[in-house]
């Protein structure tokens, strides 16, 4: 388990055979990688400013991950999240998935983006025409957690 | 009287002007009086700010309510909803 | 829409950034990576020789794509299959979309990668202790295809 | 009769050792009637392989079914169920 916040871009090439080679028998590796992009609610986004709660975003993130390996075989997985002043274009978020078969790495890779999303402390500020403006929490994202919510054993 | 750390993030620490301080708070105080305690203390922005329905509140890294007791020590965020990824 | 088939490894992490450089719009790229697994069925594998049908795998590839496209929204696709002889850790194939938003890139992925599975000509030969042995097609990669096939409209 | 170019793959390339050549053909011949025209011409070996229930048929990189009807200069190509990826 790898779980890294910090300002500098990342390779995720070099990420994705990272978590092949951390384990025998990985047949399949599902990597989600974010982008900032140049506009947001048709509002044209000149930079992104991350910011997060060092230490708490960690533990979170972690909690995340083995979640995510007690649902399904994950034999290895990384996230990685910039931080800081980010333009157009540039990466922000890795998450990658190692498994012996394709099903898992992809549920796994998604569930924690997911919720990465609804349950990580990070927050971002977007540049704009009209200034610096704090992003709110988008619905689609917490509808996107709950899908995998699993039904109560009766 | 016990001492906490209070820390503010994103929109709060920049409403608020603050990143965070040393407070000393009542023992057996719960989440809700030290807010009570911030806005008596700091004034109406802070009794708005922290009383507004969405603000996520965490003791020593994890998600607590209101009615959370706080021991000495502890480090008490005040945050909004997250937007990362 | 990018399909490479080839003998020589691909940089997966270049062909992340060459989706999101695609399109203006991109939020999200999501990426699967089949590795060679160093077992297949409790038997050691020492090698894997993948042999395809030039022209008609492309053009496979590129109806698998069409289909995507026509789902989900997806800015760019790539796929890259490697032929030849590969050993056990090595990457085999890199299929990657790129979508404003995540959720179609990672269902337009995999649809890809298990539609890719089942009907592109592709044959693997694995090199074991008893010598070797063509692979035969996996139940569970027709059930992985057919799980996208969508209900006749009434 | 016309030409057909005829292609094989994988394991079914290998058993019956050919990658594939041109076969003159009766005009109006099908998937199914070249099958049995490889089989009378090459040998029982032939009319096993190719007429086992898995091999798949492509004319001109398409899949095609046993009664499909061929045209001069077709490629027909014979190959077992896929495994890439």
């Amino acid at each position: 388990m790898r779980i890294v916040v910090q300002a500098e871009d990342f390779d995720s090439g070099a990420e994705i055979k990272r978590l092949a080679d951390q384990s025998n028998g990985v047949g399949a590796v599902n990597s989600f990688v974010g982008f900032v992009r140049d506009n947001n609610e048709d509002t044209h986004v000149g930079s992104l400013f991350l910011e997060h709660y060092p230490g708490m975003t960690e533990k979170q993130i972690q909690t995340i991950l083995t979640e995510a390996e007690e649902r399904w075989v994950v034999l290895s997985a990384t996230v990685i999240h910039r931080v800081g002043e980010l333009t157009p274009g540039e990466q922000i978020v890795f998450v990658g998935v190692a498994s012996p078969h394709r099903g898992d790495a992809f549920d796994a890779c998604e569930y924690i983006i997911d919720y990465l999303k609804t349950r990580a402390t990070f927050w971002k500020k977007e540049s704009t025409p009209d200034g610096f403006r704090w992003l709110e929490t988008r619905q689609t994202d917490v509808d996107s957690a709950d899908k995998w919510k699993q039904p109560e054993k009766s | 009287m016990m001492k906490i750390k209070i820390v503010l993030f994103a929109s709060l620490r920049e409403t608020l002007d603050s990143d965070g301080f040393d407070f000393e708070v009542a023992v057996g105080s719960t989440v809700a009086s030290v807010v009570g305690a911030l806005g008596a203390g700091r004034g109406e922005m802070w009794a708005r700010v922290l009383g507004e329905d969405n603000v996520l509140t965490a003791v020593n890294h994890t998600m607590v309510n209101a009615p959370q007791v706080l021991a000495a020590g502890d480090e008490l965020a005040f945050f909004p909803p997250v937007t990362g990824g």
